[in-house]
Formats: structure tokens, C-alpha cells, sequence
């Protein structure tokens, strides 16, 4: 087993983690850490396909390498929309619920 | 020779544990701390996968930024008091969670597993790149980013920017043009602004030359920008310097002045190299430098205002 | 020259609807419109007595069409809109929905007989079925809404099973051409033929009101008043007639088809008059009526359709214009009724050779559809089925008559109030042309004159008149049926769909839930993982 | 598309079309205040233009248009392609942008020496990030390059929903934010996945080189339910209906009538252009039953929806739904292909232009009447004729009756679904005709009746214009010429794959 097929394995168990916070967290905080296991399993299979890439002198491909710094700039640029958005959901309704508690398909509220 | 491999699978262990930890720990403020700890350790395994400079900004933004947006994020909700997250989901919804992520994740590690061999690669083509279009550069990362792969790098900045107005967005209107709230309410003690006041500017030093090496060595645009935005953020804790007011024509000067910088000699590669986002090779190596240094502003000054949250005051709608 | 007339049909009233949108020229469109049916009539006369032509627009994908058969129907629905038009206008500027209704549906209710392609047909049988909602259904009575909500439901319903059909049509002619004489020819070897009739059938088959999609009728006449009743009794149903002449292989021998449709036709014919000679209201009578004169022409055409005989559409034009016209004028004869006019014997007369010739009384316009539509009903039990419904609208109608003499109070104030004053006036110069016109449209009118003819047309008319009077005179009642009959039990079907709501909403609110919608987002992930792996 | 060079002619104003609004983004942000407003106003006529020549340089030449950026060709570069349905879509694109904006005039252009506003800076800013985003995504011609196009997509939708900060509207935009992410991160493994296997993500190098393999399958099906994710395709639609009900008219207009249509056209590209030579028939019919399932859900909860928003926001739903019976009805190269492409791409843009005017006219009588109460519509048609036209005319789209762009699409893919044999989708396409009209009759029949509302404020004429305006853009729809088919089939690889 060599260590970019390791790295492999790890970016699919990360994926898996992150999957199941997806389901099975209620809280958006803790979603958007799953969201960021994902987001770096993904990425380390872009590592490893960069690093399996290596060739022509370079000890790795640099084009999926470049991708995951852009991903990894625009991910955080998302966790902390993120954060804004719930911590000002927090502050306007007393509570970070993602599923409205009302009666069913009524969530978006009246107008008035 | 068999020592490496043994630290491989330590680390990949180490890894998985710590963010089975993220995931299962009860108390959001743990998982969040352990969020933190599984941003560095996956610097690492960045090293072990040759690629340092993506461990640099794992571990800068990753470990680093991320993880103060987080602890902050944390702390502002536990100062609001505001739990209710809805209900826990029922134990057959876990087990169908976890039995559709196993699988998925399954399917992903067979697949990974039997990529191809030999596995393609652009590297050569990089390589004889490294000669036209990205001339000068010897980190081809860089040369990627900025040359090859330009058009991404430049909207991906201005990614970073919309997400900035977007956090301002979130705010109250009547708090508009004014100062996002500190990152720490408490004066902090001595010991943590005479810290400050050492590790700032030598951090911002650091900052600067992973830059300035950024095009030949590991490092660049991004992991200087991210370092120098570390930086910011401890003084601000320290409370050495104040959150600006986000109706600051300077502030939003420096936000926008990567990608506009970028867009600005893009455009102009038609007139200099016959195409956008061209660069002429005698003297591309210093349009690069010149785009990545306002950059290296941009990302710096973008970094530090997400975290720092909409403008704060005014009354609530 | 006849390029020209169609597509001035199709022109002049799509012309003043637009002219009724602009401010100044409103009130002089509103006094000019009825010409807008001008050419349309000039391109029905000229059709009539010229071989069929058809007219391709190529850059527009239109073609537009005129045979004998339709060029019948548009002059003689031409008239009709001319008449009704040039009269209603005169009492003053209608409500804003109700001209604009008007217009479209006038525009529909022409061009449809003149579309030559199935693009064009499908757009102006929608003109002609789905405005005539505004027709009479913007109202604060409750009955009025219901009657438009299930005359839509009928339209919209009619129109989908129209577009499958259409679409199936288009997919069977080889060349992706979309002409209705292109399809028309590929039909019978098409892999679908089934199919398209049974959908043809049911399509057009709401618009005549064919059981079990009769219900609609009754309710839409009762609430439209007496100028809407009569362009759409008479001209709109024709829509359907029309439908059936140019979607039916006729000139193709399909003998279980055709039995089944003319089975289908008698028994609604029958039917029409069973229930109608249960109601009370005139309006709703008359619906019954066409419900049950429209199951005769889908008899003949069905006949038509097993014999392969193509004539079938010339002869059901004719019965189909007979009745366009004589339909109208019964409605303006209520209001003539209701008007409080002095009724003299010879205005009785009238109305009674009216309303009897739809049972084809002698001398009259029906008896010439009748003897046309011999060529159908000619021998066996056809002829039969076809004299025992003679029987049966004279029997119809004999009670529409009696029922206009007992007119309650409220009833007839409504329908005066309807009903313009022009064609109360000119009610009789009406009515006679509705008897008379159709003996120039005509192929042989001299046929109808031989006494053996004017026997055979007048003992079933005298049969059922007498019928009436002796059940009347032996004091029985019909029983109560609710007018549009079968429709009280699908409104509750309908009820019990919708019921299904909550649970539709039940379910999307669940699903909405994060956990459920995360768990399907890897779902459909699997799902197509397997769905390529196989 | 193989044929085509690196660098056309022409190919210039592809990126011009995409840094045209990035620009408007960043001066708009600089001067702030009420220039952003006037930028991105002044930027509409000029984006429009670009649009209508990138359209006519493709008309002319036959073939897509294409430029290399930097001069550097794929794989190493990034391609930029427009082919028929990228300049369609650039067109329509840029047509509603200009139609919301104008609109949003009323609401977001500030008057003299007032000082800059949240809602005001937000909603110019996004709107031309939204427009870049999705001039990109119709011109994209490498998959990572899409998505960061994607994400910028997302980034300036998100604030749009709670630009107006009710609690749930911050709800539905986090919802839609963080289900949004699951969904790019899922399409960026299938990105790494496809890199992994070819050393290319340039769709056209793709097309010549994938293979039926397992590898491929996980990437495609990671990719799609990914761009589902953010099309909203049920049931993945929990999003949605809060957040395209709660943004203001002029935002929603551009989310549900173009920004969802910008994942779909990305799962078009992948379908259509990298997997053209396939099998994808059993992949297509899981497509095709959730856009059927999608037609009937979001048509029943449109019907039972007591807002009128709520209301066009499920038909949105619903309509989405029709968008997915392309994959089945218009796979392959059969002679029933470019019906289906044909109605697919048709019903993109009749939705796109009459849910577009729907949301600008709900706009209209939410503020005229103060309320979008279904229920108290009684009477409102004659106190706001043009609205109600609009909200008529759009829904007679919905419904598919002629004539209208709806129509036309029913009609193609009717004629696809029997010419190919595959007439169960016929069912969903029929009755989802009849569903919506359920629900246009709910709003208009009451409108339409007599009846007396109190009018609180009387809509501009000129706003009420350019609901109406895209209103009749759906109806003349349904003349589009024979050329224009032709045109949308520009480009499109046929299935017999060119030799590498």
C-alpha cells in the first residue's frame, strides 16, 4: 500500500464522515463542519491523482494541486457565509433550527 | 525504509480519528476544537502527498483561519444562548445515514483505488510551459495559478469578494457602513498583546517572503496572503487594532484590488501578448509579481473581514 | 384570390382584437366587429362551390385549408357570429372580459374550419374552447362559477387528450410533416392508429358532449346568457364536428371503430333526450338537445368511419349547419318569448317549425339534414335507431315548447334582460332563415318535396308530439334528474382527488425535512451509479 | 465539436461577455452608493449587445465559436465555447437580467445624497455577479472551470434570498446555501474523479476520450447529483419554495427563471456533450421519473398554495421537472433526438421568460394590494389589468396552451416521447398541463370575477411593462422559425464519436 493510495482511502472515509454529518446533524454548525470533511476528501483525492500524476520531473502533477488551493479558498469562503447566516439566523429568531417547526410546507411564513 | 510507511498509516489513522471525533462528539465546542486539530494534521498528510504548498494553506486557512471563524462562531452562539437546532435525528435515520455514506464512501474508495496506470498527467505539458507562458516561474504551482489557469484564479478571487459583500449583507441596515464587531469583546491581558505585538509583524514578514518565494519555491499569493491575514486577526484580538468600517473606500479598494489588478492586465494581454490573459514573456515574470501583490492585499484584508461578521450596532429589524 | 380570403378569416378578427385595445378606436371597433366575419363568409361561399384548396405558409409553418365540408360550416357559423355580433354591440360597450372573449372565441370559432395543419388547428380549438369561459362564468352566482370551473376542466381535459393525439399523429407521418392531409394519410398504417381514434374520439367527443362527457353541456348553457348561448351552442360545438370529419379516417373501412363510435353516438343521442325530457329550464333543454343531436352525427360518422365512406363528412357538415343555425335561433327564440312580445299563431308556428326541425320536419331545413344523413342511416338497424331518434327530439322539443309557455317569472326577466333588442325585433326574419337557408346549401332539395319523402318526415315528428301530450295529459312527471345528470358524481370523484391534497402536502413536507432531502441527495447518487452500472 | 480550433473568430466576446458583468461587479463595489446601480443598469444594453453578437457570429459560421484563454489550448488551458443553446441561453440570460433590473429600479435606486444601503448595494452587486456566473456557465468549456462559475453562482444567489433579513428568509437562504455546497463539492469529485481517469477536464478532449467504465459512471452520477442539488430537481427541492417566495420580485425572476436553469445547463453538457457516445438510456429514465415526480409534486403543492408566491414558486418545481424528460426523449441519435433537444431547450427558455414575468407581476400585486393572499384577490384583474395579463399570459406558458413557448416544448417532446416509443412520459407532460392549469385558473378566476379591491399603492406603469414585456417573449416563443431549431442543434456532438 503505498501513500497515495492511503491518502485515497482516507479522502473516502473523510467523504463518508462528512456524509453522514450531512444527514444526521441538526445543528447548521456542526453541518458545515461535515461540509468541510467532505470539501478536504475531496480534495485529497485531488491530491492523489496529483500525486500519482508525477512525471516529466516534477513530483507531482501541478494542475490538480492549483485546483485545490482555489477549492480550498472558495470552501472557506462558504463556511464563513455560512457562519454569518447562522449566527444572524440566531439573532433574529432565538434559534438555528434548519427545519421549520410550524405546520407542515407553511414554513415561509405569511406576509404580513 | 519501513519506518515511513508505519508513519503513513499512523497519520491516515490519526486523521480518520480525529474527525470521527469532529463528527461524533457530543458538544459542539469540542467537535469545533477538533476541527481545528484535524486542519493541521491534514497539513501533513499534504507534505507526505509532495504537496507543500497546498499544506501551507491547509494549515493557514484550514488550521488557522477556519479555525478562528469557528471558535468565534461558537462563542457568539453560546453568548446568544440560541440552542435549539431542532431535534436529534431518530436512531433508524443514523443507521440509514450511516449505511448511504459507507456506501457512497465505498464506491469512492474502489474507484480511487483503480484509477488508471500510468496515470495521465499534465506535468509534461507544464513542463514545456514552464518555457512560454509561464516563463520565470519555478514553483509550476504558481505558474498554474496565475498563467495557465489564470481565468479560475482571477474568478475565484472575486468569489472571495462577493462572499465578503455577502457577510456584510447579513448585517442590520442600520449598521451599514459601520465596523464589524471585535473578535474578542474582552480587553485582553497584557501577555496576549505583548504576544501580539512580537508575532504580528514577524509573522507578517514570514507572510510577505512565502510570497515573494511563492513563484520559484512552496508558497505563493494565497499562503502569504492567508499568513499576513493571520496576522491581522491576532492583532485584532489583541485588540492592537479595530475591525474597519466596511464603508471605507480604502478597505473596499484592497478588497477588490487582486481581482481588479488581475481583470485590468488580463485585458490588457491583447494588446501585449495577442491574447487574455496572456502575459508577454519578457517581462511576464514581473506582471506576475505585480498581479500577485495586490493579491497578496486582497486576501489579506478579505480573510480577516469574514471572519470579523457583518457590521455590528444599529437596531435590530 | 382564395389565399387571400383565408387568411383575411384568419386577419380580420384577430384585426379589431387588437383595435379594442386601443383607447379611441374601441368604440368604433366595437360598431364595425360584425363585419370581422365578413371574409370568413365571403371564403365559405367561395369554398362551397370550388374544388378544395390548400394554402401553405411555409416560413410561418402555416397551412390553412378549405373543403366543401368546412367551407359549409364556416359560412353558415359566419352568418351566425355577423347576426349575433352586429346585434349585441348596439346596447352599448361590453364588459372589457366579455368582449375580449367574445372576439377570441369568434376568431377560434372561424379559423378552426379552415386550419390546415395540426399546429394551427390545436391554437384555434383552444381560442374556440377556452375563452368562452368569459363568456359567462365571471359572475357573483355561484352556479354561473361552477358551470365555468367544469367547463374548463372539460376544455383543459378535451385539449390534453387532443395534444397526445396530435403528437402521436405527427410521429407517425414519415417526413416530420405536420400538415392534417399528410398525417391524415399516414394514419392508417401508423403503429399508434388505435390510439389516435380512441384519443380523437374522446378529445372531440367533450366538445359534442358525447356521454359520458356531457355533463359540462347543460351547466354552460344554463349560465351563458342568450347571445353567448347561441354562438356557442350553434357555432362552437361545430369545433367538434369539424374535428371529427377531418380527424376520422373516413375514407378508410375501420369497421369495429366505426360501429363502436356510432354505438356510442345513438346511445347518446338517446340519452340526451331521456334526461332532457326531464328538465325543466328551456336553456337546459336545449343543451340535451345538441347533446343528443351531436350523438346522431357521431353516428353517422361512425357509420361513415365502418363503411369507409368519405361522403360522411359532406352529409354531417350539412346536418352539423342545419343545426348550427336552428340551435342559435331556438336561444333567441327564448328571448323572443321572454320579451313579453305579442306571441301571434304565426309566431307560435314559427317556433314550432323551429324547434321540429330538428326532429326534420317536413318543409324545414332539418328535413333536408335528415334526408342527407339517409346516405348514412340508410338500411337496417341504422334506420331504424335513426327514425326512433326523430321520434325522440320531436319529443325533446315538444317539451322545450311547452316549457317556454310556462317560463317562471324570474326566468323570462332574465332572459329579456339578455336577449338584444335587435333580434327580438328581427326574431322572425331569423327564424325564417334558419328554416330556409339550407335548402341553397343543399344538394338535391327537390328530393325532400316528393310526398313519400314529406310522409316519411312527419310521422315521426307527429308521433312524438302526440307522445308528449299524452304523457303530459296522463299527469305523469318525469323524474327529478339534476341538470348535467352524471356530473353531480364525478364533482364528488373530484372531491375525493382533491382530499388526496393534504397527503401530497404531507408527504413534500417530510421530504423537505433535511435529513430526508440529504438522504435522497446520495440516493440519487446510487441510484444512478446502478441505473449506468446495468 | 471536436472540429472546432482552439480560437475562432469572433471568440474574443466570450470573454468579454463574462468580464463585461465581473467588472460591473468590482467597480459597482468600489464606488458603491448609487453607482452600483447605474453600472449595472449601463451594463445591460452593452451585455445584451455581446450576446446578440456572440449569437450572430455562431449563426454565421455554422459552428461554435471558441477561445483559448491566456493562448494556451486545453488541457492545459481553459477553452471558452459557445455553440447554439450557449448563445440562446446568453441572450435570454441577458434579457431577463436587464428586465429584473429595470424593474428593481423602483425599489433599489437611491435617491440623491441618500447614503448607500444594504439592500440597495447587495442587490446590483449580485445581480451582476449572477449574470457573469451564468454567461460562464453557457461558455464553459472546462469542468473546474465551471465550477468555480458554479459556486459563483451560489455566492450571489444566497444573499439575494435574505437580502430583506426575516428570519425565514435567512433560514431558506442557509438551507440553500449549505445544501448548495454538498452539491459543489459533489460535482467537484466527480471533476477529480474525471482528471483522475483522462488528465483533462476540457469537454471536448473529454468527449473523445471517456469510455463506458465504472470510474466514469461514479464521476457522472457524483456530477448530476450534484447539479440536481442545486437545480432544486425534487426531491431535492427543500430549498426552493421558501427561498424563491421570500426574495424580493426582481431577485426571484432571475433565481427561478434563470439561476436554476444554470446547474441544469451544466447536466445538459455533461449528458449531451461529455457522455454523448454512451449508454445512457437507464441513467436518462432515473432523470426523466424524478422530473416527473417532480412535475406531479410541485404542481399539487402549487395547487394547494394559499400565497401567491409560495404558488409560483412550486410550479417552479413542477416546471423543472419538464426540463429532465430531455434526457430520456433527446439521448442518442435517433431520428425522435432533436425533437426532444428541441423541447427541451425550449422549455428552458418559456419557463425561464414566463416565471420571470410571473414573479415580477406577484411583485406588482404584493405591493399594490399589499398582500399576495390568493384568497383576496377577488376583483384585483380590473384594478390591475396589465398584472394580471401578465401573470395570464405566463400561465398559459405553464399550462402549454398555444400559443406559447410552453406549448411549442409540450408539443416537441409529445412528438419525441411517441416517435420514440417511450409514451409514458407523455403522462407527466399531459397532466402537469392540467395541474397548472388547476392553479393558473386558481389565481385568474378569481381575478377575473366581480368583485372590489382596495389598492394601496398603484404599480408603475413602466414596471408593470416589463413584467408584460417578458410575458409576451414566452408567446413568441411559439413562432420561433425552423432556423431556430437548426441553430440550438449548432454544436451539439452527434453520437457517432470522431476518431481522437
Amino acid at each position: 500500500m503505498n501513500a497515495s493510495l492511503l491518502a485515497g482511502l482516507v479522502g473516502a472515509a473523510l467523504v463518508g464522515l462528512g456524509l453522514y454529518g450531512l444527514i444526521a446533524h441538526p445543528h447548521p454548525l456542526r453541518k458545515l463542519l461535515a461540509f468541510n470533511l467532505v470539501g478536504s476528501g475531496v480534495f485529497l483525492v485531488f491530491g492523489v491523482v496529483a500525486r500519482r500524476g508525477a512525471a516529466a520531473g516534477y513530483a507531482f502533477d501541478p494542475v490538480p494541486q492549483a485546483m485545490v488551493i482555489t477549492g480550498i479558498v472558495v470552501a472557506f469562503a462558504a463556511s464563513a457565509l455560512a457562519v454569518a447566516l447562522i449566527l444572524r439566523l440566531a439573532v433574529a429568531s432565538g434559534g438555528v433550527s434548519l427545519d421549520p417547526q410550524g405546520p407542515a410546507g407553511r414554513d415561509a411564513g405569511e406576509m404580513e | 525504509m519501513s519506518v515511513l510507511p508505519l508513519l503513513d498509516v499512523g497519520l491516515a489513522l490519526l486523521v480518520v480519528a480525529v474527525a470521527t471525533w469532529t463528527m461524533a462528539a457530543r458538544d459542539l465546542f469540542a467537535s469545533v476544537l477538533g476541527y481545528v486539530a484535524y486542519g493541521l494534521l491534514l497539513a501533513l498528510v499534504w507534505v507526505r502527498l509532495h504537496a507543500p504548498d497546498i499544506g501551507l494553506t491547509e494549515a493557514a486557512v484550514g488550521g488557522g483561519v477556519t479555525g478562528v471563524l469557528l471558535v468565534t462562531a461558537g462563542k457568539r452562539l453560546d453568548a446568544l444562548k440560541a440552542a435549539t437546532s431542532g431535534a436529534a435525528p431518530r436512531l433508524r435515520v443514523k443507521i440509514l445515514a450511516g449505511a448511504l455514506s459507507a456506501l457512497v464512501a465505498g464506491a469512492l474508495a474502489f474507484v480511487v483505488a483503480s484509477l488508471p496506470t500510468p496515470a495521465p498527467s499534465l506535468a509534461p505539458q507544464a513542463a514545456a510551459a514552464a518555457a512560454g507562458p509561464g516563463a520565470g516561474l519555478g514553483n509550476p504551482i504558481t505558474a498554474v495559478l496565475i498563467s495557465y489557469r489564470a481565468f479560475d484564479t482571477m474568478l475565484e478571487k472575486i468569489v472571495l469578494a462577493l462572499a465578503v459583500l455577502g457577510i456584510w449583507s447579513v448585517g442590520a441596515d442600520a449598521a451599514w457602513g459601520g465596523a464589524p464587531a471585535p473578535l474578542r469583546k474582552a480587553r485582553p491581558d497584557g501577555a496576549m498583546v505583548l504576544l501580539a505585538q512580537i508575532l504580528a509583524p514577524i509573522g507578517a514578514l514570514i507572510g510577505v517572503h512565502i510570497f515573494w518565494v511563492g513563484a520559484d519555491a512552496p508558497g505563493g499569493a494565497f499562503q502569504g496572503g492567508a499568513l499576513l491575514a493571520a496576522m491581522w486577526m491576532v492583532a485584532m484580538m489583541a485588540r492592537l487594532v479595530e475591525a474597519p468600517r466596511i464603508g471605507s473606500r480604502a478597505l473596499r479598494l484592497a478588497l477588490i484590488s487582486g481581482p481588479a489588478v488581475f481583470l485590468a492586465v488580463g485585458l490588457a494581454g491583447i494588446a501585449m501578448a495577442g491574447s487574455f490573459f496572456a502575459f508577454p514573456p519578457a517581462f511576464a515574470k514581473a506582471l506576475i509579481l505585480f498581479i500577485e501583490t495586490f493579491m497578496v492585499l486582497s486576501v489579506a484584508v478579505a480573510l480577516p473581514m469574514m471572519v470579523a461578521g457583518p457590521p455590528e450596532g444599529g437596531q435590530e429589524p | 384570390m382564395i389565399e387571400a380570403l383565408l387568411v383575411a378569416t384568419l386577419a380580420a378578427p384577430a384585426i379589431f382584437l387588437a383595435a379594442g385595445f386601443v383607447g379611441s378606436w374601441r368604440t368604433r371597433a366595437l360598431v364595425w366587429q360584425f363585419l370581422a366575419p365578413a371574409p370568413a363568409l365571403a371564403a365559405g361561399v367561395f369554398g362551397l362551390s370550388h374544388a378544395p384548396v390548400s394554402v401553405d405558409f411555409r416560413g410561418l409553418g402555416l397551412s390553412l385549408t378549405l373543403d366543401p365540408p368546412g367551407a359549409l360550416l364556416l359560412a353558415f357559423a359566419a352568418l351566425l357570429w355577423m347576426a349575433v355580433t352586429a346585434a349585441l354591440w348596439r346596447d352599448g360597450a361590453p364588459d372589457a372580459r366579455f368582449g375580449i372573449s367574445w372576439i377570441l372565441t369568434m376568431f377560434g370559432g372561424l379559423g378552426v374550419f379552415i386550419a390546415g395543419d395540426l399546429v394551427s388547428f390545436y391554437l384555434l380549438y383552444a381560442l374556440v374552447s377556452v375563452p368562452a369561459y368569459g363568456l359567462f362564468a365571471f359572475s357573483e352566482d355561484a352556479e354561473k362559477r361552477r358551470a365555468g370551473a367544469i367547463y374548463m376542466a372539460f376544455a383543459l381535459f378535451g385539449e390534453a387528450l387532443l395534444l397526445m393525439a396530435f403528437a402521436l399523429l405527427a410521429a407517425g407521418e414519415p417526413h416530420g410533416s405536420v400538415r392534417i392531409a399528410d398525417v391524415m394519410a399516414a394514419l392508417p398504417v401508423s403503429p399508434w392508429r388505435d390510439a389516435i381514434i380512441a384519443l380523437i374520439v374522446a378529445g372531440f367527443g367533450m366538445k359534442l358532449g358525447l356521454v359520458p362527457f356531457n355533463g359540462w353541456m347543460p351547466l354552460n348553457y344554463a349560465a351563458a346568457p342568450i347571445p353567448a348561448a347561441a354562438v356557442l351552442s350553434g357555432a362552437g360545438v361545430k369545433a367538434g364536428v369539424i374535428g371529427l370529419i377531418r380527424f376520422l379516417p373516413l375514407d378508410v373501412a375501420m369497421e369495429s371503430w366505426g360501429n363502436a363510435l356510432a354505438a356510442l353516438g345513438f346511445f347518446t343521442a338517446f340519452y340526451g333526450a331521456a334526461i332532457g325530457l326531464t328538465q325543466q329550464k328551456p336553456k337546459t333543454i336545449l343543451a340535451y338537445s345538441s347533446i343528443s343531436q351531436m350523438g346522431v352525427i357521431a353516428a353517422a360518422l361512425g357509420l361513415g368511419l365502418a363503411a369507409g365512406d368519405a361522403g360522411a363528412s359532406g352529409t354531417m357538415a350539412f346536418y352539423g349547419a342545419n343545426h348550427l343555425l336552428v340551435k342559435a335561433a331556438l336561444f333567441l327564440t327564448l328571448g323572443f318569448v321572454a320579451s313579453g312580445a305579442r306571441l301571434s299563431g304565426l309566431s307560435l308556428a314559427l317556433a314550432a317549425a323551429l324547434a321540429l326541425s330538428l326532429a326534420g320536419l317536413p318543409f324545414t331545413g332539418g328535413a333536408l339534414a335528415k334526408l342527407a344523413s339517409k346516405a348514412q342511416f340508410a338500411t337496417g338497424w341504422p334506420a331504424l335507431l335513426a327514425t326512433l331518434s326523430s321520434i325522440a327530439s320531436a319529443m325533446l322539443m315538444t317539451h322545450f315548447l311547452m316549457s317556454l309557455t310556462a317560463l317562471p317569472a324570474d326566468a323570462a326577466q332574465e332572459a329579456r334582460r339578455e336577449t338584444p333588442a335587435v333580434l327580438i325585433r328581427f326574431w322572425p326574419a331569423l327564424v325564417l332563415g334558419a328554416l330556409l337557408l339550407p335548402w341553397f346549401f343543399a344538394d338535391a332539395p327537390g328530393d325532400a318535396l316528393s310526398l313519400g319523402k314529406i310522409w316519411e318526415g312527419f310521422w315521426p315528428v307527429a308521433v312524438g308530439v302526440v307522445a308528449v301530450f299524452g304523457w303530459r295529459r296522463m299527469g305523469r312527471s318525469a323524474p327529478v334528474v339534476p341538470a348535467g345528470d352524471a356530473i353531480v358524481l364525478y364533482e364528488c370523484a373530484f372531491a375525493r382527488t382533491i382530499a388526496l391534497g393534504p397527503v401530497f402536502e404531507t408527504a413534500d413536507a417530510r421530504l423537505r425535512q433535511w435529513p430526508a432531502a440529504a438522504a435522497s441527495l446520495l440516493l440519487i447518487v446510487l441510484a444512478l451509479l446502478v441505473a449506468a452500472s446495468i | 465539436m471536436t472540429a472546432t480550433p482552439a480560437t475562432t473568430p469572433g471568440g474574443f466576446l466570450l470573454v468579454l461577455a463574462v468580464l463585461l458583468p465581473a467588472g460591473g461587479v468590482l467597480l459597482s463595489f468600489v464606488l458603491g452608493g448609487r453607482a452600483a446601480g447605474k453600472i449595472a443598469l449601463g451594463l445591460t444594453p452593452v451585455g445584451f449587445g455581446l450576446a446578440c453578437l456572440v449569437a450572430m457570429k455562431v449563426a454565421a459560421a455554422g459552428a461554435p465559436i471558441a477561445y483559448a484563454i491566456g493562448g494556451l489550448p486545453p488541457p492545459l488551458g481553459i477553452a471558452l465555447r459557445a455553440d447554439g443553446v450557449s448563445a440562446v441561453m446568453m441572450v435570454a440570460a441577458a434579457i431577463i437580467v436587464a428586465a429584473s433590473a429595470f424593474y428593481a429600479r423602483a425599489k433599489f435606486v437611491m435617491p440623491e445624497g441618500a447614503p448607500e444601503s444594504r439592500g440597495a448595494l447587495t442587490f446590483w452587486i449580485m445581480i451582476q455577479a449572477i449574470w457573469a456566473a451564468l454567461n460562464l456557465i453557457f461558455v464553459g468549456g472546462d469542468l473546474f472551470n465551471l465550477y468555480v462559475a458554479l459556486e459563483l453562482l451560489t455566492f450571489a444567489a444566497v444573499p439575494l434570498v435574505c437580502i430583506d433579513g426575516r428570519p425565514e428568509t435567512l433560514r431558506a437562504a442557509l438551507r440553500y446555501l449549505l445544501f448548495a455546497l454538498f452539491g459543489s463539492v459533489s460535482y467537484l469529485l466527480g471533476v477529480a474523479l474525471l482528471y483522475g481517469l483522462y488528465g483533462a477536464l476540457d469537454i471536448s478532449l473529454l468527449a473523445q476520450r471517456v469510455e463506458a467504465a465504472p470510474m466514469v459512471w461514479t464521476a457522472a452520477a457524483l456530477m448530476t447529483a450534484g447539479l440536481l442539488a442545486k437545480t432544486a430537481l425534487f426531491p431535492l427541492h427543500l430549498w426552493l419554495p421558501p427561498a424563491h417566495a421570500n426574495a424580493p420580485a426582481a431577485a426571484s425572476a432571475v433565481l427561478s427563471g434563470l439561476v436554476v436553469k444554470g446547474s441544469f445547463f451544466l447536466a445538459l453538457r455533461l449528458w449531451f456533450y461529455v457522455l454523448p457516445g454512451l449508454p445512457t438510456a437507464a441513467p436518462s429514465v432515473v432523470l426523466g421519473a424524478l422530473g416527473a415526480l417532480a412535475v406531479l409534486f410541485g404542481s399539487v403543492l402549487a395547487l394547494r398554495q394559499a400565497r401567491l408566491k409560495l404558488l409560483v414558486a412550486y410550479s417552479t418545481v413542477a416546471q423543472i421537472g419538464y426540463l429532465f424528460f430531455v434526457f430520456p426523449l433527446a439521448a442518442g441519435a435517433h431520428v425522435w433526438s432533436p425533437l426532444g433537444w428541441s423541447g427541451g431547450l425550449m422549455q428552458v427558455l418559456a419557463h425561464a421568460f414566463a416565471k420571470a414575468a410571473m414573479f415580477l407581476a406577484a411583485g406588482l400585486v404584493a405591493e399594490a394590494l399589499g398582500h399576495d393572499r390568493i384568497a383576496g384577490f377577488t376583483g384585483a384583474a380590473r384594478a390591475l389589468p396589465l398584472t394580471f395579463l401578465t401573470l395570464g399570459l405566463g400561465g398559459l406558458s405553464l399550462m402549454g396552451l398555444p400559443p406559447s413557448g410552453g406549448f411549442e416544448a409540450k408539443w416537441l417532446m409529445l412528438r419525441a416521447s411517441a416517435a420514440s416509443g417511450q409514451w409514458l412520459w407523455s403522462l407527466p407532460i399531459l397532466g402537469g398541463g392540467l395541474l397548472a392549469g388547476g392553479y393558473v385558473y386558481r389565481i385568474l378566476a378569481p381575478a377575473l370575477a366581480d368583485g372590489e379591491v382596495e389598492i394601496k399603492a398603484r404599480p408603475q406603469r413602466s414596471r408593470e411593462a416589463v413584467a408584460l414585456g417578458l410575458a409576451v417573449l414566452a408567446l413568441a416563443l411559439a413562432f420561433a422559425p425552423r432556423g431556430f431549431f437548426d441553430f440550438l442543434e449548432i454544436g451539439r456532438p452527434s453520437v457517432s464519436r470522431s476518431a481522437p
